[in-house]
């Protein structure tokens, strides 16, 4: 098995999940190439965010192989592991520090030593000062670092977290709904970051807005059921009859 | 033991007498002799007393048992002028006294006239005894079941001829049963030839009480055959009652669930279901205790004939006063908590000081009298499993208030609304459900049980203003040993809780077995994070 | 007037915890400066009036207050009228420590009179040695003390339990016996001494089954039915009770279900009296024991008086009295005679001439205080009866003299305490011939 | 690095803190030795005692703000490792009694003499030696603490699950301990303590020497618990405190950082024990109760969790109360006291401490929040 695994960065296959008899992931396949950006669609229930779960280790899979560079079994790791594996993850509902400020957010989040020691003697270097001031930068939040992440806008705590996803310097990174609760204008500003980020690193995008799928542009997985639908360009998978069914219930 | 021998030469001159077939009825004397043995009662110490008890007897005279009767209850008084015993009876101020042998009226005295004749244990079980004898005759079956049983106790082997005589003449076969089983005893305790004991240790041995147990264990220790029947039949008996005990240990195992219960599951309410870390819990269960107690105190002065229902009767108010409390606390500090679980306990803290020390201060410190009623005393025997009226009642009860209490949050609207409100509060309200109402009875309602559990619990412990602590941390560790939200939960979790305690308590006695428990209650929680039984699924993970 | 100056200051206290502490210390300064000139003769009343124990310490609390207002109404003590300080230790062991030194460091009081359990009064010890102050200890307790500072005006085990054991063997014929007690060290002294007594009386040891609960256990189906059982091997059996007060009320319910009559296994208790019997159903418990040295049904004029005044004064015609309540009459009266011998309250004079003091107990004789500070008491046994009092079925002949060093115990059986000048010593080693052990 | 570390904590809220506690164990002591007793200012010994108490119990406050307020973790057990702690101290003042005793046995304390004991009890070795004891001061709330809490934080124990099984800790100690035959002096506990390191416990000197241990010692942990809060790990703690999920998934080993908080406030609560102990004279089995355990979280409530400040002024405060009403209304004490308690959770939920704090920040600048952080996830 690990042979097909080969060169992959993500590699699910046969996954399995039920949540007290529900089949919330039903033999699930998936394989993401190193570099390459996803986006996943898929109805309310499809078991989207129950796969992010497994791939971040907070939720065991029943069955089913969950391979990270081909080799690494992530179903046996926890999520400080795989985090620290380099797989940065995004909530649905933005996540952040609420009680420390935009900075903060960053500067726990920056590529560090993570044991408790560590962070103990921990003094923050001009390498670091550096860069959590370019991610302020990415992030449009540099007039706010000051500011506590509890006071900021749904959008600006949208994008906060993506920017501390960035801080880990993930090789993978989940996002998961980004442009839920944005304006237009934000959510192409998303769009358009995201494509940026994509450059260096693998994205896997979970949302439910069209437009700004078509935005991304790039190749589209529908889930349904907890299993995959169909797969290919926007286009194709939005003129396939069974999604079409799926999203249109007809 | 003087006094004993007495007894013993009286009761065969009395009997001797008694079976001649031409006096089939006991002798009746004369009323001036037998006043003078009455009046004897009140003479001297206890073996004097003794004494005399046994020179009454001796007169086989009818009214002698009813005389007895009244000295063992303490009933018979002295009149301190002539030192003549009489029957008093309360007439306003005064006492109305009568002449226990010819019941002639006496005419009234102060109480400070006469005094009691006092008796103590050991008078109590001669009386018992010698009443026995007198009354194995008597056209009552059940006196006579009693008087066999009560002769069986006295162990006295001057009794025979009379429990022959009796034996011969009973016609009931249970009461006979008792009586030969009474004779057996005697005759152990006589001086018969060996063939009459080994037969006597074989009826005994046949009976396979713990009873008579105790009376084969006193003879084990004998020499020869008859020690060895009896050490052959004591041995079977124990063998038989192993089962027994360890039945007798879970029957107290579940009565102890069912306390557990009780206690928990106002709790397994206001904090399982609502979230609020209910500290003043304890409290409502006291409350609902001392409105038993108010009720009991009502029902005395006033119509001492209700006791037996004052439970059923303080059954509702306690729900509705410790309910009314509980709204009022919710309305007045909770309400403004929501969502703050920690600010609850903290609250719910100085809200049960609060209410400890109001108690304290109307009622006093001191334990507060809840008598039993009658349907709630005494035990009764399953086999050789003894069961306590109070235990069986409680455990009925927390039953069906546990019953009662699903039926309403699964099967009512309210219930509806509570399970609606507690899982999403701002949907609800959005769907036209008045949050705060049902929040405010949702905690009177959990309240309200917890007052219904006090007076349950009224029955078999204290009722003082600690009454509360006492319980407060077992019921926390059984709802969060269950799982919070979970009424079954607390169900399985109190049951199970109260038997491993009552099956380790006979080997690691009762304090290393509460630690033991304690601790693997610590260990279980490593292994279900969430208790028995956890909500599972992606819900909770949030 | 306590009141009135405490809160002045402590308004003053409490603002100052806001900012520097300094303040705090002022006003303190400023009371116990205040409560030097006073002109009454303060009396302490460290009684827990909250928490686990007000259940048996309130009613002291009382008793202290309603025998101050007598002697007030007899003109007082020395021409000045007594003030009670009364404060709250809450059942709360340090608390009580520190409730003690308030009140002779800050209040000033000349006597105390307090504490219930052993462990209190161990708390309060050292305070009342280094200020050098009066406590008067009014209840049954494990023995095994002598202190200058101290006076034990209830029972020492030999005033309570041997003659209970007396009793039951002589009068009941019991060869059997069952030691149930709350583990604490009360019982397991008192317990430890019995057992010797027994031995030495030449029970066998099969017949002696000792039971230790915890404070305030409320769940007796095991313990009661394995008294059962042990008590039906044929020969008479008694329980011997030292259970803790709290714990009393489930035991005796549930002896009462599982229909232990006193007939069959009788039940003397040490620590339940008419205040433990007022919270229960009696009518199942007539015939059970208890031992004490005062019962409310004494009867005696004193008694009677005692008991009217007390009715009249808490205005509740049913409130019972009980053992400790009279231990804290005699030790009251004990401490106003000699304070009036002494014709001063300084503290090493009235305990000089507390020795040898007498006084009127309620029991119709005379209590002496010894110069071991223990008093010598009648001791009675009483059984229950249906109306919540105790019928006394014996009384000792004579008094008995407290022993507070129990000659059935390892350390202690060559211990002695007389406080008498050149003696002065609380724990004189007879062999030895030195005073400390 | 580790002067770096020091560095952070001392900015200047806790010089100032550090300052007025130094400036404390130093005056009252002195207010209390050099001043003869009519002086206005002299500090009468019963009040030094008295407040080294109230400051034994503020070091315990900020050990459980320390776990609580910083990390989210609401202990309902502190009262064992502060009891543990004060149990070493204990045992070692019983071994220094001696033949003082009131048998006199030179080895065994009093009470095992009149259970008839015949030796010492292996636990009791070693407590002759002050260093030991003092050693198991810390070693043994922290051990207890460490074993507890590395089961519990591995297994994702959270919210009152942990709560309920941190109060069945406290309370299976506190039964063990009721035991006598555990020999720990049953529910007389140890007492009648005679002197410490050769000096006698009744005495002034002694007595004022032991209240300016206790302040400094409080100086000393606030001075580290503050290095640490400011420290990168002291925000990671409140990151657990307020999004524990978040803080898994950028990679930090969360069950890590609760045990070594965890751990560190029971030594803290240990060395508090241990100073409470020889000051009130007595350590018994009531000490393990959960209700003071509970009482310990309120100080902290009171005073302002997530505030270093708020538990000193809280445990004080609280205290200062208690020993006011029990002497002035003994009767009514507790209405008092719960009312006081209800009255600050609805209107002071941030504390004293935290409402002046959010007071104070909206002064300055009307941007900035409270400091203090919402109410972490149960």
């Amino acid at each position: 098995m690990t042979d097909k695994a080969e060169g992959t960065l993500l590699y699910l296959d046969g996954v399995n999940k039920a949540f007290d008899g529900f089949k919330a992931i039903n033999n699930l396949s998936l394989v993401l190439a190193p570099g390459e950006m996803r986006a996943i669609i898929g109805p309310n229930g499809a078991g989207k965010t129950t796969m992010m779960d497994i791939i971040t280790g907070k939720t065991k899979p029943d069955t089913g192989d969950v391979l990270f560079e081909g080799s690494t079994d992530l179903t046996r790791l926890d999520e400080a592991k795989i985090a620290n594996l380099g797989i940065g993850r995004k909530f649905q509902k933005p996540t952040v520090f609420e009680s420390h400020t935009v900075e903060d957010n960053i500067v726990l989040a920056l590529k560090a030593k993570r044991g408790a020691f560590a962070t103990l003697f921990h003094q923050t270097t001009r390498a670091e000062a550096a860069r959590v001031d370019e991610l302020l930068a990415t992030t449009r939040l540099t007039d706010k670092r000051k500011m506590l992440a509890a006071r900021l806008s749904h959008g600006q705590k949208q994008w906060l977290e993506i920017g501390m996803l960035l801080a880990q310097e993930p090789r993978l990174l989940l996002v998961d709904e980004p442009a839920a609760g944005m304006t237009d204008a934000e959510t192409a500003e998303t769009a358009i970051l995201l494509r940026e980020i994509a450059k260096t690193q693998s994205v896997v995008v979970v949302e439910h807005d069209m437009t700004f799928v078509r935005d991304l542009g790039v190749k589209v997985t529908v889930l349904h059921e907890g299993t995959v639908l169909a797969e290919g360009s926007l286009d194709a998978v939005s003129s396939n009859p069974k999604v079409v069914e799926v999203y249109l219930g007809r | 033991m003087r006094a004993l021998t007495v007894l013993v030469t009286a009761l065969w001159l009395m009997l001797s007498a008694a079976l001649a077939p031409t006096a089939a009825a006991a002798t009746a004397i004369a009323d001036p002799d037998l006043s003078r043995l009455v009046n004897q009662l009140a003479e001297g110490g206890f073996d004097e007393v003794e004494a005399a008890i046994g020179a009454l007897v001796a007169t086989g005279d009818d009214r002698v048992s009813s005389i007895l009767d009244k000295l063992g209850s303490g009933d018979l008084f002295v009149r301190k002028a002539d030192r003549v015993v009489v029957l008093t009876e309360a007439a306003g101020r005064e006492l109305k006294l009568t002449d226990p042998v010819t019941g002639a009226d006496l005419g009234m005295v102060p109480k400070a006239a006469v005094e009691k004749i006092r008796v103590n244990n050991r008078l109590r079980r001669t009386v018992a005894a010698a009443i026995g004898t007198l009354t194995l005759r008597s056209d009552d079956p059940a006196v006579r079941r009693s008087a066999a049983e009560a002769v069986m106790k006295s162990k006295d082997a001057s009794a025979i001829p009379a429990l022959d005589a009796a034996i011969a003449a009973e016609p009931d076969e249970g009461v006979k049963g008792v009586m030969i089983a009474a004779r057996a005893t005697a005759v152990m305790a006589s001086d018969l030839p060996e063939a009459d004991k080994l037969a006597a240790v074989e009826t005994i041995g046949d009976l396979g009480t713990r009873d008579a147990l105790a009376m084969l264990t006193s003879y084990t220790g004998l020499e020869g055959p008859v020690g060895e029947a009896a050490r052959k039949a004591a041995t079977s008996i124990e063998s038989g009652l192993l089962l027994w005990d360890a039945a007798q240990n879970i029957s107290y195992g579940i009565s102890l669930g069912s306390v557990l219960l009780l206690a928990a599951i106002g709790l397994a309410i206001t904090f399982g279901v609502m979230g609020v870390i209910n500290m003043a819990h304890g409290e409502m269960v006291m409350i609902g205790a001392y409105t038993t107690f108010v009720v009991q105190e009502i029902i005395r002065t006033s119509a001492p004939g209700l006791f037996d229902y004052s439970l059923l009767i303080a059954l509702p108010l306690a729900f509705l006063v410790s309910g009314g409390i509980g709204v009022l606390i919710e309305r007045s500090v909770i309400r403004w908590l929501y969502g703050r679980p920690l600010e609850t306990l903290l609250a719910t803290w100085g809200v049960s000081l609060i209410l400890q020390q109001a108690v304290r201060t109307i009622f006093g410190a001191q334990n507060r009298e809840v008598g039993n009623p009658s349907w709630m005393s005494g035990s009764f025997m399953v086999g050789e499993l003894s069961i306590t009226w109070s235990r069986l009642w409680i455990i009925v009860f927390s039953l069906v208030v546990f019953a009662g209490l699903m039926l309403v949050l699964k099967r009512t609207t309210f219930g509806l609304q509570t399970r609606a409100v507690t899982q999403n509060r701002s949907m609800a309200s959005a769907m036209g459900i008045r949050t705060p109402w049902v929040d405010a009875f949702t905690f009177g309602l959990g309240s309200g049980i917890a007052g219904i559990a006090g007076v349950a619990l009224s029955q078999i412990g204290n009722v003082s203003p600690n009454l509360g602590q006492g319980y407060i941390i077992d019921s926390f560790m059984v709802v969060v040993f269950g799982g919070v939200g979970n009424l079954w939960g607390t169900l399985v979790g109190a049951m199970t809780l109260g038997i491993a305690n009552k099956l380790m308590e006979p080997y690691a006695g009762a304090v290393l077995g509460k630690i033991l428990l304690l601790v693997f209650i610590i260990l279980f929680i490593q292994k279900r994070p969430r208790g028995l039984f956890a909500l599972k699924g992606r819900a909770i993970e949030a | 007037m306590t009141t009135e100056r405490s809160t002045a200051g402590q308004t003053r206290a409490t603002r100052s915890l806001m900012g520097a502490l300094a303040f705090s210390l002022l006003s303190a300064t400023g009371l116990s400066g205040a409560a030097a000139q006073e002109d009454t003769i303060k009396v302490g009343v460290l009684h827990s009036l909250s928490g686990t124990m007000a259940i048996s310490e309130t009613t002291l609390k009382d008793t202290v207050l309603y025998l101050i207002d007598e002697q007030n109404k007899k003109g007082g003590v020395l021409g000045k009228k007594l003030e009670a300080v009364v404060v709250d230790p809450a059942s709360d062991w340090p608390l009580f420590a520190e409730k003690a030194r308030e009140l002779i460091e800050k209040e000033k009081v000349s006597v105390v009179f307090g504490c219930w359990t052993s462990v209190s009064r161990k708390s309060v010890l050292p305070v009342f040695k280094e200020l050098n102050s009066i406590l008067f200890y009014p209840v049954q307790y494990e023995g095994e003390e002598s202190e200058r500072n101290v006076f034990y005006t209830g029972a020492a085990p030999n005033q309570q339990a041997i003659p209970a054991v007396d009793y039951l063997a002589a009068e009941e014929g019991v060869e059997r016996w069952v030691l149930a007690g709350t583990d604490y060290v009360y019982p397991r002294t008192t317990n430890k001494i019995l057992e010797a007594y027994l031995l030495a009386k030449g029970v066998a040891p099969e017949d002696i089954m000792i039971n230790y609960t915890p404070f305030g256990h409320s769940d007796w189906q095991t313990i009661v039915a394995d008294i059962k059982k042990f008590g039906s091997a044929g020969k008479k059996t008694a329980v011997v009770s030292t259970i803790n007060g709290d714990a009393n009320v489930p035991f005796y319910k549930e002896l009462g279900n599982q229909g232990i009559k006193a007939e069959d296994i009788p039940v003397v208790a040490f620590s339940v009296g008419e205040e433990e019997l007022a919270g229960l159903d009696t009518a199942p418990l007539v015939g059970h024991l208890a031992a004490w040295n005062y019962f409310q049904s004494v009867d005696a004029e004193v008694n009677a008086t005692f008991i009217e005044g007390w009715q009249a004064y808490t205005k509740n015609d049913k409130r019972v009295t009980n053992d400790p309540m009279e231990a804290h009459y005699i030790g009251f009266n004990m401490w106003v005679k000699a304070v009036e011998a002494a014709g001063s309250v300084e503290p090493d004079m009235v305990i000089d001439s507390l020795i040898g003091v007498s006084v009127p107990n309620l029991s119709g004789g005379y209590s002496a205080m010894m110069p071991n500070h223990h008093i010598t008491k009648p001791v009675l046994i009483g059984e229950i009866q249906a109306d919540g009092q105790f019928e006394i079925v014996s009384q000792t002949a004579g008094l008995v003299v407290g022993d507070e060093w129990s000659d059935y115990l390892e350390g202690s059986k060559d211990l002695i305490a007389d406080w008498r000048k050149p003696l002065s010593c609380g724990n004189f080693n007879v062999v030895t011939g030195k005073c400390g052990g | 690095m580790i002067t770096g570390f020091l560095l952070n904590g001392f900015d200047t809220r806790a010089r100032i803190v550090v300052a007025i506690l130094i400036a404390i164990a130093l005056l009252v002591p002195a207010a209390n030795l050099m001043l003869p007793p009519d002086h206005p200012l002299h500090v009468p010994t019963y009040l030094v005692t008295l407040m080294g108490k109230y400051f034994a119990y503020a070091l315990l406050a900020l050990a459980v703000d320390l776990v609580w307020g910083y990390c989210g973790i609401l202990s309902l057990g502190h009262s064992a490792f502060f009891a543990l702690g004060g149990y070493a101290m204990g045992m070692y003042l019983m071994r220094q009694i001696g033949t003082r005793g009131v048998y006199a046995d030179p080895i065994l304390p009093d009470f095992m003499v009149f259970l008839n004991w015949k030796e010492l009890p292996w636990f009791w070795y070693g407590f002759d030696m002050f260093w030991f004891a003092a050693l198991m001061v810390v070693l043994v709330p922290g051990a207890i603490a460490f074993v507890f809490g590395w089961f519990a934080f591995r297994s994702r124990v959270t919210g009152v699950y942990l709560s309920i099984i941190t109060q069945a800790l406290t309370y299976a100690l506190l039964l063990a301990f009721f035991r006598n035959d555990m020999g720990f002096g049953g529910n007389n506990g140890l007492t009648d303590f005679k002197d410490i390191l050769g000096y006698n416990v009744q005495a002034d000197t002694t007595r004022a020497t032991l209240f300016a241990l206790t302040v400094l010692f409080l100086a000393l942990f606030f001075f580290i618990a503050s290095a640490i809060t400011r420290s990168k790990l002291g925000k990671v703690l409140v990151g657990v405190r307020d999004a524990e999920s978040r803080t898994r998934f950028l990679g930090y080993r969360v069950e890590n950082y609760k045990l070594f908080v965890w751990t560190l406030s029971a030594m803290m609560a240990g060395v508090a024990g241990a100073l409470y102990v020889p000051q009130v004279g007595i350590i018994n089995p009531s000490e393990f109760a959960p209700a003071n355990s509970i009482e310990a979280v309120i100080w902290v409530a009171v005073g302002g969790r997530g505030t270093l400040v708020g538990p000193i002024v809280g445990a004080i405060t609280v205290n200062f109360g208690k020993t006011w009403f029990t002497g002035v209304l003994p009767e009514f004490w507790l209405f008092a006291l719960g009312a006081l308690f209800i009255v600050v959770t609805l209107f002071l939920p941030k504390g004293i401490v935290g409402t002046v704090q959010a007071f104070w920040a909206n002064r300055r600048r009307p941007a900035a929040p409270a400091s203090l952080a919402p109410e972490p996830a149960e």
